[in-house]
């Protein structure tokens, strides 16, 4: 109980360093939203209307730092997250709400799918050593190692236009219109399908890795051996006891790496136009949004604090022995 | 290939680089997802169409059965069109004119093209007379471009926030679904004008111009605008018989601000030869892939729409590259060398730096290719990519630049376009935030010309006073020209034809204006 | 019920039916080409429910001998030679070095089980010690019920002195004696003929210590099972072993039974190796320990490796290699060997080296 | 407090290798100083470490001397437009017919020295985080703990995109700085936790015993022993930052001026080179990254088996093992009865 | 046995260790008032088993960590040390030789660096030859010689009875007048312990050292200390001259211990059927903490904590049945 109390706090203060960072970043770097929106225009939008969009921004007026913090800290209390700039007057909330689905579903899906190949093939490798499993790894490396962006620029270039396999852009037939229909969610599917294999080859290596050098770690304990010295089939030895406790670091750090997930994201959701949240945080922060931008950030902290609790859970379970004290 | 008076079965996609929208479709706020995709454009309309290609030809009446002016352009008297039906079957109105120029008035927040300067707005019949507290000679085409919105559903709403998700409007298309992606449109039954022959218009969001390209090329889209470089490979060589690129006309031009308070650009004589060494073909050719039209006459303006304001005395004058001629200038005006190196009479050496945001590259480009011709003259310029918010926020407006590109507001004359360069009316000192003028130009002459031009009441008054701005821009050279930016548009007639073409400039070829409408009624579909 | 007292010949000749055979066992460490010659050509024979100690000095190669027996050495680990000869009760006798991997896995656990040093990091930590006992049950035995498994495994731990609740306790739930008990009921799990234990009371105080002991000792009356045990501790290996098998730097210097080897020392390594303890009782006496530190077993070149700090050496010890024979002392219990020249003058003389007598601490009777 | 609990095993794990240098190392060491290699250079001996340090060492090498090697001014214009690879320019040309080549030579320095500054502040900052919060335990462990966390779990990556998309001026030290100060919470992490297991150990123990002050057993005692692990947080920083470095070019944040393998991507990308044909413009900079990647990825290699015993590759590459019938697995010793040769 | 003034004097020594987590009141009964002397040129042996509380009474005469209640007294006079200052100068007095000589050898640094630190820290800046010298002379003093041999190692170069004689090295670098040698054996080699054991012996003789030995090998206690203290849970059980201590255990808990240790000549006389595990010492039993594993536990033993009763010359038992109480319990005379 007082482990979860623990926990508690410290996603407490997390978040709430979060929310002060993200409120202080952009308020004290210089940067206007109404200037940037004139300049994504260059030229199209006449500069006589800098003073109305200050109007419509709610630029005008000027309050103290510290009351607009507070100000801040009572709208996010009662649920809200201010209006968008560039998407005039949604609420950010919304924008949020309709985007985040899809970077979850498509980085989730991809990112666990990745988890699990990832961890199996580290099973199967660290098991294995010495064999020619082990070529495996400077492979994974390299994919590990190129840029997403270039690795999914030249998965379009090939796969979509030159070999026409997949669409090059989307997350769904611009034709559909959202439905649970069959044609609807096929067409989903169709157009993750690039992305979600671009994202699990870039960062399938890390889980392979984590998880092999576990699994060589793990292996030399004694009781892999006296699993093996008890006659077990190699099938228990492996999985029962080598990678089920090889995987309790891989849980915590894939908690940890959600983080770097949903940063990945956004570069994906640029290159495949995904609708997605990653993408609205790029534009906010070129479009100088504050309120989507740190809307987003927001969403996406609080995202990867829950997996992180979620995390804890699941290693609780898997661990008897967090749970020690009771 | 043009099919007879049949509606086409096919859809037309329009494709847009703005990502993924949100479901709003107010056409008076920016940020709209109407405004962003431009689907605004086929569901409501303006009082005229005016071509910006062609500024001298009048405007053609739409909503509005005309619009007069008094002489010195403070009031305008629209007449509303007969016949007209909102999309829901009500009757269109003067009243809806004089509700939504109100709706401007009374918001300020969405009053973005006349700023506190609308006067009295009464209707009397079908006329709704408009009145301003200056003049608005220049600015009239702003007027023919509002959009109009039935009072009966927006006069309940607050407009700055209103989501208008049921598009009420006039235009020949109507709203079918919206999507974060993509959004429909069908043709308008009612439509007051002919039907429109297009089966249904699709505006898609894409999220960058990497992928508005691969969608235009590939011929998933068929009509939008995006920059593409090399766009006779890129784009048109994928099927040349259907696609095409063309350029609408209007004054907005790209010029690189030159600082005229500081070394080496206070001296006129730097400024008039390094305009006469940059290699404007090779800036249009290499940084804008011809995309971006080059200028040749001297006076800077863009053609075709500049060739009826061009002063008799520059007629034909055409700008070329000419170092020789440059460096004699230079030589006159005391300048010597030492080697290589251009020497200014102070006895220092010419050294500049062109500064732009990092990322705009074809500024960038087109600052190296500048760079080039000062070092031709033997002065070294570097150019220098910074941040663009220190640019907007520091830079150009404080004047904490040598030389600069920027571009200017388009506008319906050449006025907008010499004003944003050289109106002493916008000058402040240097250090304090100036809005046009950034190059610090002063002469009184120019300001008087200028203010002159706005408030004439005769085209001759008018035409004199431009003489005048003309021949300081062309003798003092407060800033380099570069290129023309007219409105560009690439599409493809695979299933629809009847675009603006170059042979026929009807109208700015984008979709994204009030132009759409005029366009979308012009097409046919191909078989 | 106390513990058979051991070392007379007597009772050796009982137990020489021989369970567990290692001919000429070869251990070494790296799969490259520059390896450890951990075990050279190690021999030993186990009796049927016979106890077998093995002691030496830490890094001598006990644990080594032991894992290299059931094929358990970890990498780079790798057995160059030898045999190891099971015989079961019906007496048929398999070369574990000889099978394959189902017969190996097959005959694991059944025939022979092992306790190792650590109970800690024996016990997987993630399941409960019931689960761990009985999945040793249900792999050999694939008709017995789960149920059943953890009826038997309470069994066990009640032989071991631990009650049954314990069966769901987590491994860091029990203290490290009652770990060190539940390997030990899980390696009496499906009745082994041989149990081999490596230290498993180093980690213990003494007197928990003596209860394990007391408890092996015990089970292995009923049950009947043979027992090579390791350690360190000399002393109790006295007590508890029939007969002792003393290592050094790979190879078995000594093999006679318990008392013989303490009371008549014949390996000059032994006879130190018993003179570095001090006695609880009994007059204090003057110890004066081993001098000199183990050989490095990847540098040994030919001759004794103790010579070098050995009080008896002489000069063939630098070029002969000692092999086990029966010591040179007349009336010496014929089964019990040495590898020391002083004991072994045939060897010194084919090598063309003077021999040397034995001298009076290595023929005590 | 801390993160605790789900790292506890973690804090094992990582106690664990950490006795490997003191006792592991022991038999490795003796065995291998016949050799004469001392102890300190056997992380050299590793084949990964050595390729890795090797294409490193070469990158570097080109960040030193690229721009006086580079053929071509990577900015100067030519009349070779979008060239293929030729001999006289190896890599292509650029839609201006710059010479790629001359850009990855020349942007090589700055891709480096983002990733060396940014990896040089994030250990520094984390080692003295990580390294103090170990060792005075208590109140100052809990709030430093805290605050690593907090870095940790706020996402990197947007983190950097929002604080760099504001910055005023974004050279390569800028975005070094920013990546540095997102970015050292793991290795504090590690490092703490490290640090938390060698303060129980008995010569840190000895050392006070002896009477030594606090600042030289961190620094004599305690630090020598994180060397390791400060290198391998250190090369993964490097990693991570000039990832990041790149990815920011490339989406157009950061400075596009400064040449860099990212600016070449941007502005091959902003080009269309894909769409072009260009693939030599594209093509090269992703490969330059990637192989300094897996050269970081394979010292990290190299450091990690130097560190955990248990890692370190079991003797010959896996062709050898096959010939010689080895198959090495946990649980199945294997047998080989090779020619006796030496054995008599 | 001489009757010189004690060098250094715990006297009701008590440590308390907090358990862990905000707002837990429980704490590790880990040492609870002992008292006892080391006397110049005198060992002291502490035995009990894993966790009595030994290494945590070494901790708190080495100052390394603060003692609950309690005080020290070196030469009779309180020595708690507050500051650096006073820390240094206690260290150059009392030193402390680790269980682990493995562990308690820094890997990174040379044996040169060690002791160099540590005459350092306890002489003063010596430079030069000066240095080399008292190098030199520190090495021999522990038996590793020639110096040279060993002077440039590092640890992982040494065995593990050179690392500890190192280790020896480094704390007679201070010139102590008290030694704590916590387990400087238990993680030795058979073979090598009695070398570091003859080493302590012989320093003890020569330099006239006080010596805390513990150990939880009572032989080896008998072999080398001059009196032997049994602790058990935390709290001294008995204490006496070590032979006697070892032959003639009072309290039944050194019966015990004295019966479990494996002893080949003597293989009739061990325990049997000794059950039980030491108590918790979070919440230790109410009276004498031995009770609950005593065979001859009364309700008395149950209640009341047994004061340390004297059974004999310079013997002292905390046991009731030595009492002079009713209701003592009374010990079987072992068969
Ligand atoms: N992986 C390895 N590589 C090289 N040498 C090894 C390896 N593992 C063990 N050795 C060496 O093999 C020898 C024998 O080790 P082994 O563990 O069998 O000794 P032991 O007698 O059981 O010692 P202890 O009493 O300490 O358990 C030692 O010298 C050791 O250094
Ligand atoms: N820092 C600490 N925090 C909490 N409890 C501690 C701490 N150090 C020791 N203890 C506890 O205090 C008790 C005594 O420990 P101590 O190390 O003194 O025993 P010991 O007699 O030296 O044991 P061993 O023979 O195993 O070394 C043990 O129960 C131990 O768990
Ligand atoms: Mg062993
Ligand atoms: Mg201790
Ligand atoms: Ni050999």
């Amino acid at each position: 109980m007082k482990f979860f109390l623990r926990r508690l706090a410290f996603y407490a203060i997390t978040f709430w360093a979060a929310v002060t960072i993200n409120f202080f970043i952009p308020r004290i770097m210089p940067g206007d939203p109404v200037r940037a929106l004139i300049a994504k225009n260059q030229g199209r939008i006449s500069t006589d209307a800098e003073a109305a969009l200050r109007v419509l921004f709610g630029l005008d007026a000027e309050t103290s730092l510290w009351q607009q913090y507070l100000d801040y800290w009572a709208l996010l209390l009662r649920g809200e997250l201010g209006i968008s700039f560039t998407y005039f007057p949604t609420p950010v909330l919304e924008v949020i709400q309709q985007a985040l689905p899809w970077t979850v579903g498509l980085v989730g899906i991809a990112t666990i799918i990745s988890f699990t190949i990832g961890t199996l093939i580290g099973t199967a490798v660290g098991w294995r050593r010495g064999t020619w499993a082990d070529s495996l790894l400077p492979i994974s490396t390299f994919f590990s190692s190129v840029p997403y962006f270039w690795l999914a620029l030249v998965a379009i270039s090939i796969f979509s236009v030159t070999l026409g396999w997949f669409p090059a852009s989307g997350s769904y037939d611009r034709s559909l219109v959202p439905a649970w229909s069959w044609e609807f969610v096929g067409s989903v599917i169709y157009y993750g399908t690039l992305p979600a294999i671009t994202i699990v080859i870039s960062s399938i290596a890390g889980w392979i890795l984590g998880m092999r050098n576990m699994m060589v770690t793990v292996s030399s304990e004694d009781y892999v051996t006296v699993a093996q010295a008890k006659g077990l089939s190699e099938r228990t030895v492996m999985l029962g006891y080598a990678a089920r406790n090889s995987v309790l670091p891989q849980v915590s750090s894939f908690a940890l790496s959600l983080g770097f997930i949903v940063g990945g994201t956004l570069v994906m959701e640029i290159v495949f136009s995904y609708q997605g949240i990653g993408y609205f945080l790029f534009t906010a922060v070129a479009a100088k949004d504050y309120p989507l931008m740190q809307g987003i950030f927001l969403v996406i902290t609080l995202a990867v604090l829950l997996a992180n609790i979620a995390a804890d859970i699941v290693y609780g379970v898997l661990d008897p022995r967090t749970r020690q004290e009771g | 290939d043009t099919g007879g008076g049949d509606t086409g079965t096919k859809v037309l996609t329009v494709g847009m680089p703005n990502g993924p929208q949100q479901e709003n479709q107010n056409p008076l706020a920016t940020g709209s997802a109407s405004l962003s995709l431009g689907y605004a454009f086929a569901v409501y309309e303006s009082l005229m169409q005016v071509n910006e290609i062609d500024p001298t030809e009048a405007p053609t009446p739409w909503l509005a059965e005309s619009v007069e002016w008094n002489a010195d352009s403070t009031q305008a008297v629209i007449t509303a069109r007969e016949g007209v039906k909102w999309s829901d079957g009500e009757d269109f109105t003067a009243d809806d004119i004089a509700f939504s120029i109100q709706l401007r008035k009374d918001n300020p927040e969405l009053n973005i093209d006349f700023p506190d300067q609308y006067g009295d707005i009464t209707v009397d019949g079908n006329q709704v007379t408009v009145n301003f507290t200056t003049g608005q000679y220049v600015n009239q085409v702003k007027l023919y471009k509002l959009l109009i919105v039935p009072e009966h559903i927006w006069a309940d709403e607050d407009a700055v926030t209103f989501a208008n998700t049921e598009m009420i409007g006039t235009g020949p298309f109507t709203l079918k679904t919206f999507t974060p992606q993509a959004v429909t449109l069908e043709p308008n039954e009612d439509y007051w004008g002919e039907e429109p022959k297009v089966a249904e218009l699709r505006y898609d969001a894409f999220n960058d111009n990497a992928g508005l390209t691969t969608a235009l090329t590939s011929g998933e889209a068929q009509w939008g605008w995006t920059f593409i470089p090399d766009y006779e490979q890129t784009f048109i060589a994928q099927d040349p018989e259907h696609y095409a690129q063309v350029a609408g006309g209007g004054f907005g031009v790209d010029v690189l601000y030159l600082n005229n308070e500081t070394k080496p650009f206070d001296n006129v004589a730097f400024r008039q030869a390094l305009n006469m060494v940059v290699d404007r073909g090779d800036i249009s050719q290499t940084a804008g892939y011809g995309v971006w039209p080059e200028i040749t006459s001297v006076t800077g303006l863009p053609q075709p729409s500049g060739d009826a304001f061009i002063s008799e005395a520059y007629q034909g004058e055409e700008l070329s590259v000419d170092v020789d001629g440059a460096k004699q200038v230079l030589a006159d005006a005391g300048y010597t060398y030492d080697g290589d190196k251009l020497i200014d009479p102070d006895g220092e050496p010419v050294t500049f730096t062109l500064t732009n945001p990092s990322g705009w590259t074809d500024y960038l480009d087109a600052l190296g290719i500048i760079a080039e011709g000062a070092a031709s003259l033997g002065a070294e310029a570097t150019v220098e990519p910074i941040v663009q918010d220190t640019w907007f926020n520091d830079t150009i407006p404080f004047g904490n630049f040598q030389a600069s590109l920027h571009w200017t507001d388009g506008g319906s004359t050449p006025w907008n376009m010499y004003s944003n360069i050289m109106d002493g009316a916008s000058y402040v000192p240097l250090g304090e935030t100036a809005n046009w003028n950034f190059g610090r130009y002063r002469n009184d002459e120019v300001t008087q010309a200028l203010a002159t031009y706005k408030a004439a009441a005769s085209d001759e008054e008018r035409q004199a006073a431009l003489d005048v701005v003309q021949e300081r821009f062309v003798e003092d050279v407060p800033g380099i020209v570069i290129w023309s930016r007219p409105a560009v548009a690439q599409y493809s007639t695979a299933n629809y034809t009847g675009f603006p073409t170059a042979e026929d400039p009807y109208a700015n070829p984008q979709p994204t204006g009030p132009q759409a409408a005029l366009i979308l009624s012009k097409l046919t579909p191909t078989e | 019920m106390t513990l058979t007292n051991p070392g007379s010949p007597q009772q050796l000749t009982a137990v020489s039916d021989p369970v567990l055979e290692i001919r000429n066992l070869s251990v070494d460490y790296g799969y490259d080409d520059d390896p450890v010659h951990v075990l050279r050509q190690v021999s030993l024979t186990l009796g049927r429910g016979e106890v077998l100690g093995l002691a030496g000095e830490s890094g001598c190669g006990k644990s080594t001998l032991a894992y290299a027996a059931t094929r358990l050495l970890p990498p780079p680990g790798l057995i160059t030679g030898g045999e190891v000869l099971f015989t079961d009760r019906s007496g048929v006798q398999t070369d574990l070095l000889r099978l394959n991997d189902a017969q190996l896995r097959a005959s694991r656990w059944q025939d022979l089980a092992i306790v190792f040093q650590g109970a800690m990091n024996s016990l997987n930590p993630v399941f409960r010690v019931g689960r761990q006992i009985a999945d040793g049950i249900r792999a050999h035995r694939p008709n017995v019920t789960q149920k059943e498994a953890l009826e038997r495994s309470a069994e066990l731990l009640e032989l071991v002195g631990i009650a049954p609740d314990r069966l769901r306790s987590y491994p860091h739930q029990l203290s490290g004696g009652m770990r060190q008990r539940v390997m030990i009921a899980m390696a009496l799990a499906l009745d082994p003929q041989v149990l081999i234990m490596d230290e498993p009371t180093t980690a213990l105080d003494v007197v928990m210590q003596r209860q394990i002991v007391e408890q092996i000792a015990d089970l292995r009356q009923r049950l009947g099972f043979s027992v090579i045990f390791i350690t360190h501790d000399v002393s109790l290996l006295i007590e508890i072993a029939d007969r002792i098998a003393i290592m050094y730097a790979g190879e078995i210097v000594e093999d006679a039974a318990a008392l013989d080897v303490y009371h008549r020392p014949r390996h000059p390594y032994s006879s130190a190796l018993l003179h570095s303890f001090p006695p609880l009782r009994g007059p204090r006496r003057e110890l004066i320990g081993i001098p000199g530190s183990p050989p490095d077993l990847s540098k040994l070149g030919g001759g004794c490796p103790f010579r070098d700090r050995c009080a008896f050496a002489f000069d063939a010890c630098s070029t002969v290699g000692p092999e086990l024979v029966h010591p040179a002392v007349p009336g010496d219990d014929p089964r019990r060997s040495v590898a020391c020249l002083r004991h072994d003058p045939a060897a010194v003389v084919a090598a063309g080296e003077v021999p040397a007598p034995v001298p009076a601490e290595l023929s005590l009777r | 407090m801390t993160i605790d609990t789900s790292i506890v095993e973690e804090t094992n794990e990582l106690a664990r290798p950490s006795q490997a240098p003191a006792t592991g190392a022991l038999s490795v060491a003796s065995r291998r100083s016949k050799r004469g290699g001392p102890r300190k250079f056997l992380f050299l001996r590793n084949a990964k470490a050595l390729t890795g340090l090797a294409i490193l060492a070469f990158f570097l090498l080109i960040a030193i001397i690229g721009p006086w090697i580079a053929p071509y001014d990577p900015s100067a214009r030519s009349d070779d437009v979008l060239q293929p690879p030729s001999w006289e320019h190896w890599f292509g040309t650029t839609h201006l017919g710059q010479d790629v080549f001359s850009q990855i030579l020349v942007g090589t320095r700055g891709v480096i020295v983002v990733g060396f500054v940014a990896g040089i502040v994030a250990t520094t900052i984390g080692v003295i985080v990580g390294v103090t919060a170990g060792y005075v335990g208590g109140l100052g462990d809990e709030s430093l703990s805290v605050l690593a966390n907090v870095f940790l779990v706020i996402p990197q990556l947007p983190l950097i995109i929002i604080i760099a998309g504001q910055l005023p001026t974004v050279g390569g030290v800028t975005v070094a700085l920013v990546i540095a100060i997102t970015g050292w919470a793991w290795g504090a992490r590690v490092l703490r936790a490290q640090t938390l297991s060698l303060r129980r150990r008995d010569f840190v123990e000895a050392a006070r015993a002896n009477g030594e002050r606090t600042w030289r057993i961190i620094t004599a005692e305690i630090l020598p022993n994180l060397t390791a692990i400060i290198a391998a947080g250190f090369v993964g920083t490097v990693g991570f930052a000039v990832l990041s470095l790149i990815t920011l070019s490339f989406i157009g944040i950061g400075n596009t001026g400064e040449w860099n393998w990212g600016t070449v991507l941007y502005q091959a990308q902003s080009q269309l080179a894909l769409q072009r044909g260009a693939w030599w413009w594209f093509v090269p900079a992703g490969l330059c990254i990637a192989l300094l990647g897996m050269s970081l990825t394979l010292i990290n290699f190299g450091i990690d088996e130097f560190v955990n015993p248990r890692l370190r590759s079991t003797g010959l590459n896996a062709k050898t093992l096959r010939k010689r019938g080895i198959r090495p697995r946990i649980g199945f010793t294997p047998v080989v009865r090779e020619a006796k040769e030496d054995r008599a | 046995m001489s009757n010189e003034a004690p060098v250094l004097q715990a006297v009701e020594l008590r440590k308390h260790f907090k358990l862990r987590g905000v707002g837990s009141r429980d704490v590790v009964h880990a040492v609870d008032d002992v008292t006892f002397e080391l006397r110049r040129g005198h060992v002291l042996a502490l035995v009990g088993e894993s966790g009595s509380g030994k290494s945590t009474i070494a901790r708190l005469l080495a100052q390394l960590m603060p003692a609950t209640g309690g005080s020290l007294l070196l030469h009779g006079e309180d020595a708690t040390a507050r500051g650096r200052r006073a820390f240094r100068r206690y260290v150059g007095r009392v030193q402390m030789i680790f269980q682990d000589p493995f562990g308690s050898l820094n890997p990174v640094h040379t044996v040169r660096y060690v002791l160099t630190r540590s005459i350092r820290i306890h002489r003063g800046r010596l430079r030069g030859t000066e240095l080399d010298d008292a190098l030199v002379e520190l090495l021999e003093r522990v038996q590793l010689h020639p110096a040279e041999r060993y002077i440039d190692k590092f640890p992982h170069e040494l065995s593990g009875g050179q690392r500890q004689r190192v280790a020896i090295a480094r704390a007679l670098a201070a010139d102590p007048e008290v030694l704590l040698a916590d387990e400087p054996i238990s993680m030795l080699d058979v073979s090598i312990r009695l070398g570091i054991l003859n080493l302590l012996r012989d320093l003890r003789d020569r330099l006239q050292i006080a010596i805390l030995y513990i150990t939880h090998d009572i032989a080896s206690a008998r072999y080398f200390a001059d009196r032997t203290m049994v602790m058990y849970a935390g709290r001294i059980v008995e204490s006496g001259d070590s032979e006697s201590v070892t032959q003639d255990p009072k309290h039944p808990y050194t019966q015990l211990l004295v019966r479990s240790a494996p002893d080949p000549d003597d293989l009739e006389a061990r325990a049997r059927g000794a059950r039980g595990e030491a108590p918790s010492l979070v919440n230790p039993p109410s009276g004498c903490r031995f009770n609950p594993r005593c065979p001859f536990a009364t309700e008395l033993c149950r209640i009341e904590v047994p004061p340390l009763l004297s059974v004999g010359e310079g013997r002292e038992a905390a046991c009731w049945s030595y009492s002079d109480r009713a209701d003592r319990p009374v010990l079987e005379v072992r068969a």
